[in-house]
C-alpha cells in the first residue's frame, strides 16, 4: 500500500555523497559514495573497525558526517536529527543491543509504531521472528537471541523505507543464523522495504544480499556481487585472510 | 584600585574552598558515580571532633586539626561501608538518594545528640591573621587555601594518571566486577576514594573552622550544595571540572555581592543559581567535558 | 478537668529548633507542679516535634485542641502561628508565643494570639539610642529577608532613629543567612572611605561571630549592633580567649540575660532539676507557662475562653523574663523593657532597660 | 482508537487506585478524629505533589528537585488573584501593578494559576529537557533556589518569610480526594499513553529510542509541563485549604519529604506514588506518636523526641540499599492482581 | 592443572550448570563448546569466582571454594570474559596498565604493553583513546591482551572470535595457537567449533547445563552426533 510513494526508479531511496567522518585525528569514514534503491538487500562487510558502524550511525542521524550529503528518496537528511530520519523511514538495529529493559516486548515494539510512518506492522512479522508467545514478558527476561530478533521487529514497526542490522546473528549458531536468514528473506518480500545488513557471518551475508559493499579504513574498496567481492584481491587480504571462505 | 583587587582576592579565595569541596565530591564521583550529599556532614563531623577535642583533649590547635582530619577520614570511610557499599552498583540516582538519606540522619543525629545551637571553637582563629601583601591586606587563611588547593590538585593528578590505584579507581566506576578481574581489591579501591575525599572533607574543615569559628548540623549542608554545582559547572567526574567550576563560582558569588545594586541583594542567589544554569544550557555536561560524539557506542 | 495542658507543636528539630520553647515550659510547669499545681490542679505540658513543618504545626495543634489543651505554642513563624489561631479560634484557644518579635502579627488579622515581648521597632529603637549615646554617627546596616521583617526591617527602623538623632546611614549592604565570609561586605565597607562608627545587622549566631572577626582583622574598629539573635551562649564563647573582641558589641534582646538575671538563674534551677535549659530562646518557654498558671488562679477557671480573657485584661501578669507583662493597652504583644546587653571583660552587663519613646510608628 | 493491553490494565489499575482513595476518605469523614483528617488532608496534597513528581522522573527517570517551586508558584498566583481586596491590603500594602486591587472567585484564580504554573514550567522546561543525568538535578535545583529567592526577596509581592494570609478556605477533604483520583487517572493515563510509553523508553535508552523515532525533547517536555500543571493543583489545594501561605514549605524540607515518598513507593508507577505516600505519611505519624514514649504492651517506652526526621533518613537509605526501585519496582496494582493468571 | 568436580552454578533461582566435572591439564588448550544456554559463560563465571556455584574447583591442587575474586586472579587465573567489558573511559593503554595492575615490576609491565602494541598495531595506533570508542573487533583483542597482562598461569577466553572479521578471526586463533605453543594453560569457549578443534588438545561438549560429550579433536571432530549437538538441535 505504500508503492504509491515510490517515485520513479530514477531517484535512489538513500544516497551518500561524498561522507567524512573523523573523531578527532581518527578518521572513521572516508569519503563514502554509497546509493540503496527501494527494496534492495544489501551487505556491508569489513575488517574490525573499518567503520562499518559508524556508516551505520551516519545514516540513521546519531552521528553528523564532517562532511558529505545523505538524501532520502530525494530529500537531503543530513541535518535532520536522529529521530526525524527514523520517522521519515529509516530504521536500524544496534550491534550492543538497545531494546528497553524495562517495558514488555509488546511495548518495545509499540514504541516504534507510535512514532513510526503509520501503517500496522504485518502481524506475522511477530510470528515469523518467534516473539508472538512472548509479547507480555519484560524485554530484559528474553534470551539474548530474542532480544537481537525483538530489535528486528522493532525496526520493522517503524515501517520503514530501509531497515539496517548491525551484526544480527552475531553469537549466533548455525542453526540459528540460517533461520534469521528465512525470517529476513520474509522481511523482504512482505515488509516493503530496503535491507542493509552488516556482518562478519560470510555465508549469513552471501546468501542474503545481492550486492555487498566492502568497507576498509573507512574506505569503500569494493562493490559488488557477493561472487565478485569474494574474488577481488583487494578484499581478500583487507578482510578475508589468505584461507578466505573456507570456513565460511 | 585597592578595593579591586581586594575584591579578587576575595573571590579567588571563596573559589578556593568551593574547590576543595568540590574535590572531595568528585573524586567519589568519578569513582562510583556517586553524587556524595553527605560530604558536608563528613567535614561536620570533623567540626564537632575539634570541639571534643577542644574540651576534652587539649589546647594544642595541631592536634585538634590532625584529629579533625582524621575523624572526617574515618567517618567517611565508615560511611562507605555502611551506607554507600549496597548501592555500588547502582545509577547515580540511587546514589544521590542514599546520600540525601545519609545527610538527613546524620543531621538529625547532631541535632538530637549534640545540639541544634552552634557551638563554638575557637582554636583555630590563629589561622586568620591579617597579612599585607603588596599594600592589600588580605587574611593569612586565604593564602594558606590557595596554596592547599594547588597541593591537593598537583597530588590528585598524579595518583590518578601515574598509579594503578589511581586507574583502578576511575576503571571500577564503570565495571566494578570486571576490576576484580584483573584481580585488584575493588573494597580497597573504593575505601581509597572515600579516604581521600574525607580527607579533603577534613581539610576544608579546618578552613571552615578557621573562619567560622563554631559548627552546627547545618554546617556543611551550604557549603556542599555550592560544591555540588561547582562539580556540575565542570563537568561531574572531571577534577579539573571541579576545580574550574569552583572558581567560577566563587568569581560569580563575589561578583554577584559586589555588583548586585543594593535594592536587588536579596537576589543574589538567583543570580548565581541563574549564572549556572545559564552555563548549563551552554554546556549541558559541564564545561570541562568535550563535546563528545558517542554515535551508537556507550 | 484535672490538669491544665499546655499543647506545644514547636520545632525540636529542622532549622529551628535553636528556638524551641518546648524546655523552659517543661521546667516550669514542673517547678510549679513539684509546689502542688495550681489551685491542685498540675500543668501538663504536651509536646511534640513539628520540626519546620506548618501542616504537621497544624495537625499537632489540632491533636492537642482534641486533647483539651486550653493554650497553644507553634513554630514561631507567622505562616503557622496565623493558621494555628485560626484553628484555635473555635474552641477559645489561644496561641501564647514567648520569643516571636515580628510586627506582623500584630497587624490585626487576628486577635487570639500572644507574643510575651515586644516587637522589633523597640529593640531597634532602644539598641539606637544606646549608639547615639556613645556618639555613633556613621552607620552601615546590614540586611536580608530570609528572617522576615525582623532581619530585613529592624536594621531600617535602627537607621531611622539614628538619623533622626542626627546620624547617618552611609550604606546598607545585603547579605544571607549561613555567610561564614564576609570579606566582600567587608571590602565594601572599606571603600566607603567615611569612618564607620556601627554596623548594625539582625542576625543570628555564628555568622554575627565571625562578622565581628572578620571587622576587626580587617581593622574596622566600629560597634557592632544587633538584636535578639546575638543572644546566644556562642557569642559569649568568642570573648573566651580574647575578651577584647566583645568590648564593642552590643544588642538589644528580648529580656536581661545577664549573669545576674532572672533568665540566668531559671537556667541554673533547672539544671539542678535535671533539666537541660541551653539560653534565653528556649527558656522563654517559662513565660508561657507562668501566664498560663496564672490565668487559671486568677480566674479559677480551665476554660480557654476565659484564660484569654484574663490574659488579656490584666494590669500585670507575672511571668519569669521579668517581674510582670500586660497586653491590656498593646492587646496581642507586651509592652515592656527593652534590654541593652553588652560586655565587659567578655562579660555581659546590661547597660539599659527601658522602654524608648522614640519608635517609630511606620510599622 | 483501540486500546492496546497495557492500556486496558492501566484503566483497571487507575479504577482501583481510585477506589482506595475514595475508600480512605470515606472511612476517614466517618471515623477519623479532627487531628487525623488534618493528617489525611495533607497526605492527599502530598500525593497530588507526588504524583506530579511521577509524571516526570517516573516516565524520564531525571531526578526533579524543584516540584516544591512550581507548587509555590501555583499557590502565590491562586493566593494573589483570589484573596479579598480588604486583606490583601493589610498582607501586601505596596504590592505593585495593582496586584492588591482586584480579587476573584476561586475557580477562576484556580485556572489562571494553573495557566501561569504551566508557562512557566514550559518556559523553564525548554531548558531542563535538552540536559541529561547529573546536570538536569543540578537545574532543577537551580530553579527551586532561584524561585524560593524571587519568594522571599519579592516581599511587596510575596510577603516571603511572613504569612500571606486571607486566602478563602473553600477546600475541604471531599475536593482533595476528587482532585486525587482525577489526578491519579490523568498520570496513570499519560504512563500508559503512546507518550508515557515512549519517554519510558528513551529513559530505558536514549539513543536507541532516538533512533525509533522518538523525540525525546519533546516528550519530556510534555511530561514536565504536566507535572507543573499537577504541582501547581497542589499548591492550590494547600493554599484554598490552609488560608495561609509563605515561601518556606515550598524549599527543600518539602522537597526532601515527598521525594522520599515517591521513591520508598517507586518512582516507575503510580501505584508506587500512591503506597510511599501513605505509607510514609502514616509511618511519619507512627514514629510522631512512638516519640512521646507512649505504653505499648505494659512497655513503657522511652520519650526520644526528634526521631522522625532520623527516620525519614534511615527509609531513604534503606530503600535504596534493599529495593533501589522502591516497594512496587515496575508492578502496577493490577499486576499484583492479576498476575496469578 | 585446572580440576573441576562436580559444579553447580546458578543465576539466582535458576541453576544453568548441572554438576559438571572437567579438568585442563598444565599447557594444554581444552575447548568447551555448546549451543546458547549451554552454560559455558556460567562456568567460566564460576571459575573467577563472580556465579554462584557448589562442587570443587582445584588450581594446582588447591581448593578455590573459599577463595575470592580477586586471589583468585592473584593465583593465575586470567580471564577476557563475554561481551569484551572494556574500561570505556580508559585509554587503552591504561586499559592493559591495569590488566597488569597486580605485578610488583611496572618496568616489565609497560615493555608488555608495547609488545602487544606491536601485535596488534590498531591498538597502537589508538592506545590514547578512550576504550569505548573502539570497535568491536578492537575491543576483542584488547581483552585479550589485558588478560594476559597479569602473565597468568591459566587464560579463560570466553568466545574471542564474536563480532571479528574472518582475517582477525585467523589472526585470533593463531594467537591461541602460539600462546598454547608457548606453553601457557587454556580454558577456551567458542562457537567457532571447527577452528576451536583444530587448535585444542581436549574438548567438552556442554548442553543444558552437562557435559554431553567428551574427547580429543580426533575422537569427537568426525562424529556426526557432535557436529548435530553444536548446531543446537540436541
Ligand atoms: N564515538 C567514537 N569516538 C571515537 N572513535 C570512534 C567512535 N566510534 C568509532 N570510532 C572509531 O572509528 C573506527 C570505526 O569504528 P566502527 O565501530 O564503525 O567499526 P566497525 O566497522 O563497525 O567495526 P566492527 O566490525 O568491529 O564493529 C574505529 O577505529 C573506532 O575506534
Ligand atoms: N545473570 C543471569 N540471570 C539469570 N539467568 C542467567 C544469567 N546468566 C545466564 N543465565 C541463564 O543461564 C543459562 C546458561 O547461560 P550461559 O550464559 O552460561 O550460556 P552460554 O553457554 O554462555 O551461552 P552463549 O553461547 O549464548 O553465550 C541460560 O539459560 C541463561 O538464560
Ligand atoms: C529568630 C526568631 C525565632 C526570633 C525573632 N525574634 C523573630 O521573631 O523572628
Ligand atoms: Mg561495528
Ligand atoms: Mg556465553
Amino acid at each position: 500500500m505504500q508503492s504509491g510513494m515510490r517515485s520513479g526508479a530514477e531517484v535512489c531511496l538513500l544516497e551518500l555523497k561524498g561522507i567524512y567522518k573523523s573523531f578527532g585525528g581518527v578518521h572513521a569514514v572516508r569519503d563514502v559514495t554509497l546509493s540503496i534503491d527501494h527494496g534492495e538487500v544489501r551487505g556491508l562487510i569489513g575488517p574490525n573497525g573499518a567503520g562499518k558502524s559508524t556508516l551505520v550511525n551516519l545514516m540513521s542521524g546519531l552521528l553528523t558526517p564532517t562532511a558529505g550529503t545523505i538524501t532520502l528518496d530525494g530529500e537531503a537528511v543530513t541535518r535532520k536529527s536522529a529521530h526525524q530520519r527514523a520517522r521519515k523511514g529509516i530504521a536500524r538495529t544496534f550491534q550492543n543491543l538497545r531494546i528497553f529493559p524495562s517495558l514488555s516486548v509488546e511495548q518495545n515494539i509499540d514504541v516504534a509504531r507510535y512514532a513510526g510512518r503509520g501503517g500496522a506492522l504485518p502481524e506475522e512479522a511477530i510470528d515469523e521472528f518467534g516473539l508472538r508467545d512472548k509479547l507480555v514478558q519484560p524485554a530484559n527476561a528474553l534470551s539474548y537471541g530474542d532480544q537481537r530478533r525483538l530489535e528486528i521487529v522493532r525496526g520493522l514497526a517503524l515501517r520503514p523505507k530501509v531497515l539496517m542490522l548491525d551484526e544480527p546473528a552475531a553469537g549466533m549458531n548455525e542453526e540459528e543464523t540460517e533461520a534469521l536468514g528465512r525470517a529476513l528473506t520474509w522481511v523482504r518480500q512482505e515488509a516493503d522495504c530496503a535491507l542493509f545488513v552488516i556482518d562478519h557471518d560470510l555465508k549469513f551475508i552471501m546468501t542474503l544480499c545481492e550486492r555487498i559493499t566492502v568497507l576498509d579504513m573507512g574506505a569503500i574498496i569494493a562493490e559488488g556481487t557477493p561472487e565478485d567481492v569474494t574474488q577481488n584481491p583487494k578484499v581478500i587480504t583487507a578482510y578475508l585472510g589468505e584461507e578466505a571462505g573456507l570456513d565460511a | 584600585m585597592e578595593y579591586v583587587a581586594q575584591q579578587i582576592i576575595n573571590a579567588l579565595s571563596f573559589g578556593a574552598e568551593y574547590a576543595l569541596l568540590a574535590l572531595g565530591l568528585a573524586i567519589v564521583f568519578s569513582v562510583m558515580g556517586l553524587v556524595n550529599f553527605a560530604h558536608g556532614e563528613v567535614i561536620a563531623v570533623g567540626g564537632y571532633t575539634m570541639v571534643a577535642f577542644a574540651a576534652l583533649v587539649t589546647a594544642n590547635p595541631w592536634i585538634i586539626v590532625i584529629g579533625a582530619i582524621a575523624a572526617a577520614t574515618l567517618t567517611s570511610v565508615a560511611l562507605e561501608r555502611v551506607a554507600f557499599r549496597p548501592v555500588r552498583y547502582a545509577d547515580p540516582t540511587t546514589g544521590l538518594l542514599t546520600a540525601f538519606g545519609v545527610s538527613i540522619v546524620l543531621q538529625n543525629l547532631f541535632l538530637l545528640f549534640i545540639s541544634p545551637r552552634p557551638i563554638a571553637v575557637t582554636s583555630l582563629y590563629f589561622l586568620d591573621a591579617p597579612v599585607t601583601v603588596f599594600g592589600i591586606q588580605i587574611s593569612s587563611l586565604q593564602i594558606f587555601e590557595s596554596i592547599t588547593i594547588l597541593v591537593v590538585i598537583m597530588g590528585l593528578v598524579l595518583f590518578l594518571q601515574k598509579t594503578t590505584a589511581g586507574l583502578a579507581m576511575r576503571a571500577a566506576s564503570l565495571d566494578f566486577e570486571m576490576v576484580r578481574l584483573t584481580g585488584i581489591r575493588a573494597n580497597r579501591v573504593f575505601a581509597l576514594a572515600f579516604l581521600i575525599s574525607g580527607l579533603l572533607a577534613g581539610l576544608a574543615c579546618i578552613f571552615i573552622m578557621a573562619r567560622r569559628g563554631s559548627v552546627d548540623p547545618h554546617f556543611g549542608f551550604n557549603p556542599v550544595l555550592k560544591a555540588f554545582v561547582a562539580c556540575v559547572v565542570g563537568g561531574f567526574g572531571s577534577l579539573p571540572g571541579a576545580v574550574l567550576g569552583g572558581f567560577l563560582l566563587g568569581a560569580i558569588e563575589v561578583g554577584m555581592l559586589v555588583m548586585l545594586p543594593q535594592e536587588y541583594g536579596g537576589l543574589k542567589d538567583a543570580f548565581v543559581f541563574g549564572i549556572i544554569a545559564l552555563v548549563l544550557i551552554w554546556r549541558p555536561d559541564g564545561i570541562l567535558s568535550p563535546a563528545k560524539e558517542k554515535g551508537d557506542k556507550l | 478537668q484535672d490538669t491544665i495542658k499546655l499543647g506545644l507543636g514547636v520545632p525540636m528539630t529542622g532549622d529551628y529548633a535553636p528556638y524551641a520553647e518546648w524546655q523552659g515550659a517543661r521546667c516550669m510547669a514542673e517547678m510549679i507542679n513539684a509546689e502542688g499545681g495550681v489551685d491542685g490542679k498540675m500543668i501538663e505540658v504536651l509536646v511534640q516535634d513539628a520540626a519546620a513543618d506548618t501542616q504537621t504545626a497544624i495537625s499537632l495543634a489540632q491533636k492537642f485542641l482534641d486533647e483539651g489543651a486550653v493554650m497553644l505554642g507553634t513554630i514561631p513563624f507567622s505562616d503557622t502561628m496565623i493558621p494555628v489561631a485560626q484553628v484555635a479560634q473555635s474552641y477559645g484557644v489561644s496561641i501564647f508565643q514567648p520569643q516571636s518579635t515580628q510586627v506582623e502579627m500584630h497587624a490585626g488579622i487576628i486577635d487570639n494570639f500572644f507574643t510575651g515581648v515586644s516587637p522589633d521597632p523597640f529593640t531597634a529603637t532602644a539598641a539606637a539610642n544606646y549608639a547615639l549615646e556613645n556618639g555613633v554617627k556613621n552607620v552601615v546596616l546590614m540586611t536580608s529577608d530570609e528572617g522576615g521583617s525582623w532581619s530585613a526591617k529592624t536594621p531600617l527602623w535602627f537607621g531611622e532613629v539614628i538619623e533622626a538623632g542626627g546620624g547617618k546611614v552611609l550604606s546598607t549592604l545585603n547579605f544571607s543567612f549561613g555567610t561564614s565570609d564576609w570579606s566582600p561586605q567587608i571590602a565594601e565597607m572599606r571603600a566607603l572611605g567615611d569612618d564607620i562608627d556601627a554596623v548594625y545587622i539582625s542576625s543570628i549566631m555564628p555568622d554575627v561571630g565571625v562578622l565581628m572577626r572578620q571587622l576587626r582583622s580587617a581593622g574596622i574598629d566600629a560597634w557592632v549592633v544587633g538584636s535578639d539573635g546575638f543572644d546566644d551562649p556562642s557569642l559569649d564563647a568568642i570573648g573566651a580567649d580574647d575578651p577584647s573582641m566583645l568590648d564593642k558589641v552590643f544588642f538589644a534582646t528580648l529580656a536581661p540575660s545577664h549573669a545576674e538575671s532572672a533568665v540566668v538563674k531559671f537556667i541554673a534551677d533547672c539544671k539542678d532539676m535535671g533539666i537541660e535549659v541551653p539560653g534565653l530562646f528556649p527558656a522563654t518557654g517559662a513565660d508561657t507557662v507562668k501566664a498560663l498558671a496564672w490565668a487559671v488562679e486568677q480566674s479559677g477557671s480551665t476554660d480557654p475562653a476565659t484564660i484569654t480573657q484574663t490574659i488579656r485584661e490584666a494590669d500585670s501578669i507575672p511571668v519569669m523574663t521579668v517581674d510582670s507583662i500586660s497586653f491590656k493597652e498593646t492587646k496581642t504583644y507586651a509592652q515592656r523593657t527593652i534590654p541593652v546587653i553588652g560586655f565587659k571583660d567578655g562579660k555581659r552587663v546590661l547597660i539599659s532597660n527601658e522602654i524608648p519613646d522614640n519608635t517609630p510608628t511606620d510599622w | 482508537m483501540t486500546l492496546t493491553r497495557s492500556q486496558k490494565r492501566g484503566i483497571l489499575g487507575a479504577c482501583m487506585l481510585a477506589a482506595i482513595l475514595i475508600a480512605i476518605g470515606v472511612l476517614a469523614t466517618y471515623f477519623a478524629s479532627r487531628y487525623q483528617l488534618r493528617l489525611i488532608y495533607s497526605a492527599y496534597v502530598n500525593l497530588i505533589v507526588v504524583l506530579g513528581l511521577q509524571v516526570f522522573m517516573g516516565n524520564s527517570r531525571l531526578t526533579n528537585l524543584s516540584h516544591s517551586a512550581f507548587m509555590g508558584i501555583g499557590a502565590y498566583a491562586a493566593a494573589i488573584c483570589v484573596t479579598p481586596i480588604a486583606m490583601k491590603q493589610i498582607a501586601l500594602p505596596d504590592a505593585p501593578w495593582g496586584l492588591n486591587a482586584f480579587a476573584l472567585d476561586p475557580v477562576t484564580s484556580a485556572v489562571i494559576a494553573l495557566v501561569i504554573t504551566g508557562a512557566v514550567a514550559c518556559l523553564v522546561g525548554i531548558f531542563i529537557v535538552r540536559m541529561t543525568g547529573t546536570g538536569a538535578t543540578i537545574a532543577t535545583l537551580a530553579i527551586l533556589v532561584i524561585v524560593h529567592s524571587i519568594f522571599l526577596y519579592r516581599t511587596d509581592i510575596f510577603k516571603g518569610n511572613q504569612a500571606f494570609f486571607g486566602i478563602p478556605q473553600v477546600f475541604s477533604l471531599t475536593s482533595i480526594v476528587i482532585l486525587a483520583v482525577v489526578v491519579v487517572f490523568v498520570v496513570r493515563g499519560f504512563r500508559e499513553s503512546p507518550w508515557g510509553v515512549m519517554l519510558r523508553a528513551s529513559a530505558d535508552d536514549e539513543t536507541g529510542s532516538a533512533a525509533m523515532g522518538v523525540n525525546v525533547v519533546r516528550l519530556r517536555l510534555i511530561a514536565w509541563v504536566l507535572s507543573g500543571l499537577i504541582l501547581a493543583c497542589a499548591g492550590i489545594a494547600y493554599a484554598y485549604f490552609l488560608g495561609t501561605i509563605s515561601a518556606r514549605p515550598f524549599y527543600f524540607n518539602h522537597v526532601f519529604l515527598t521525594l522520599a515518598m515517591l521513591i520508598f513507593g517507586g518512582m516507575r508507577t503510580v501505584t508506587g506514588a500512591v503506597l510511599g505516600t501513605f505509607a510514609i505519611s502514616f509511618g511519619l505519624e507512627v514514629i510522631r506518636w512512638l516519640e512521646t514514649g507512649p505504653v505499648i504492651i505494659g512497655v513503657n517506652l522511652p520519650e526520644v523526641l526528634g526521631l522522625s526526621g532520623v527516620m525519614l533518613g534511615l527509609v531513604i537509605i534503606l530503600t535504596m540499599a534493599l529495593r533501589p526501585v522502591g516497594v512496587m519496582g515496575d508492578r502496577e496494582i493490577e499486576e499484583l492482581v492479576l498476575k496469578k493468571k | 592443572m585446572l580440576d573441576i568436580q562436580n559444579l553447580r552454578v546458578s543465576h539466582g533461582p535458576i541453576e544453568a550448570v548441572h554438576g559438571i566435572s572437567l579438568q585442563v591439564g598444565a599447557g594444554q588448550c581444552v575447548v568447551l563448546l555448546g549451543p546458547n544456554g549451554a552454560g559455558k559463560t556460567s562456568t567460566i563465571s564460576a571459575i573467577c569466582g563472580v556465579a554462584q556455584a557448589t562442587g570443587v574447583i582445584r588450581l594446582e591442587g588447591d581448593d578455590l571454594t573459599r577463595v575470592s575474586v580477586e586471589d583468585r586472579i592473584q593465583r593465575g587465573i586470567a580471564v577476557s570474559p563475554e561481551g569484551r567489558r572494556i574500561f570505556s573511559n580508559l585509554s587503552v593503554e591504561a586499559n592493559l596498565r591495569i590488566g597488569g595492575g597486580i605485578r610488583a615490576n611496572k618496568g616489565a609491565v609497560q615493555d608488555d604493553i608495547d609488545r602487544w602494541f606491536e601485535t596488534f598495531p590498531i591498538l597502537g595506533e589508538r592506545r590514547n583513546q578512550p576504550g569505548g570508542t573502539l570497535s568491536g573487533g578492537e575491543q576483542q583483542m584488547l581483552a585479550i591482551a589485558r588478560a594476559l597482562m597479569s602473565k597468568p598461569k591459566i587464560l579463560l577466553l570466553d568466545e574471542p572470535s564474536l563480532g571479528l572479521a574472518p582475517r582477525i578471526v585467523a589472526q585470533v586463533f593463531e594467537l591461541i595457537a602460539q600462546l598454547r605453543a608457548d606453553g601457557m594453560t587454556i580454558l577456551l569457549v567458542e562457537q567457532n567449533a571447527r577452528q576451536a578443534l583444530r587448535i585444542s588438545d581436549y574438548a567438552y561438549l556442554l548442553n543444558n547445563g552437562q557435559v554431553q560429550a567428551e574427547g580429543t579433536n580426533e575422537t569427537l571432530g568426525g562424529s556426526e552426533n557432535m557436529m548435530a549437538n553444536l548446531t543446537g538441535l540436541g
